[in-house]
């Protein structure tokens, strides 16, 4: 599944993308942050203050509790402000 | 009609406004948005999600049209850096009649500070910070739902 | 700043935008009424009071400055005859914020369309009529009452 | 003192301006209307319904009460129909 991030979330972490299989057990959006958390400090800090987060998945919004299978491109970044 | 464009140049207010008076409307309301000197901004940056930022702005336009029963809606949206005084984004909404395309235009812009995937960061000279989203702007939004 | 002009040429909605961007604030809103082809109308002729115009239009945009904190405000209205697809009316409101901008426009043409000595002909090809006060507009400026 | 009509009431009358010296006893807007119509069926048609006038003394709206004196311009025209 490919990761995108931005603003925020995409400079915590020193990219834009990156390619991530999650292990099976992995079923949600909320279980995806918690696995990525696991595997290095730099997105367990980017990923601390879940409130701060936002997340699309195909390019549509979700909530933490949607499941990401099926989908092929993950979007994680904090609350839009444009205009 | 519906037109949505995510660009990095300034836009024409004349030309958008041009575009939807040739629909046979009666009324056409504008809002543009533009970079404010507060606390000593100096420049914006916009970051945005390519792809999603074009569907979503879309589907504003598209609520909007159904919901006011308005001919012709357009967003567009800059991107990239910005200095003060320099637009940033230009709604409009075209109508047979006024009410319509201006609490349309209302409803562009307050959507679209919610729901489109953009990022603003706020230069002050050198230093720049990421701004926070606004809960005024996801309250307002609230009205529409 | 207020500035209101009446003229019988077609009005450029990009430099009077551009005048109102210069002062410094973030929003920006405008509304254009343009010549419906409502009932088979070819064209409408508009009359005015000349000087008693432009006192109305002022006091206008003098109230809505003080109500919605505007920095400038500005009315374009044109006389004389217009085509269908023609504009006739150009109003802009500049603030800090959106929703005083939106608003103010709302109540800047609201307002003329009850207050300003302005009367409309409209044609048929050959045949022409003086429009008749409209009672829902009468309605809609009791809002800002 | 001057009176300006505008739009029906310019054309019923045929005329967008006429000098009057009003008689001592006409004091308000709607006697002035009553003394105009009584000096010619032209004025009588085109004061005819009073709905459907409006009025203004030196460029200022008035209701059909207002006292005329000292007034210099007395402007008799329909609702308005702008924007």
């Amino acid at each position: 599944m490919r990761l995108v991030y931005f603003a925020r979330v995409r400079e915590a972490l020193g990219r834009d993308v990156e390619d991530i299989d999650f292990p099976g057990k992995v079923q949600t959006v909320a279980e995806a942050l918690d696995w990525l958390a696991s595997q290095s400090p730099s997105h367990a800090e980017a990923f601390a203050d879940r409130s701060k987060l936002r997340f699309a998945l195909d390019q549509r919004m979700v909530k933490p509790d949607a499941a990401i299978s099926g989908a092929s491109e993950f979007a994680i970044f904090p609350p839009v402000t444009g205009g | 009609m519906i037109r949505v464009s995510i660009q990095t140049e300034a836009f024409d207010i004349a030309a958008e406004a041009a575009m939807l008076e040739r629909l046979g409307v009666g009324a056409v309301a504008t809002f543009t948005g533009i970079v404010r000197a507060d606390d000593g901004v100096t420049a914006i940056e916009l970051e945005h999600y390519p792809g999603m930022t074009e569907a979503s702005l879309s589907a504003i336009c598209e609520e909007a049209l159904q919901r006011w029963g308005l001919a012709g809606c357009t967003i567009i949206h800059r991107v990239g850096r910005m200095e003060v005084g320099e637009p940033i984004v230009l709604v409009l909404a075209a109508a047979a009649h006024r009410a319509a395309t201006l609490e349309a235009c209302a409803y562009l812009i307050d959507r679209l500070k919610t729901d489109a995937p953009f990022w603003k960061k706020e230069y002050r000279g050198a230093d720049a910070v990421w701004v926070e989203a606004k809960a005024s702007d996801t309250q307002r939004a609230t009205r529409w739902d």
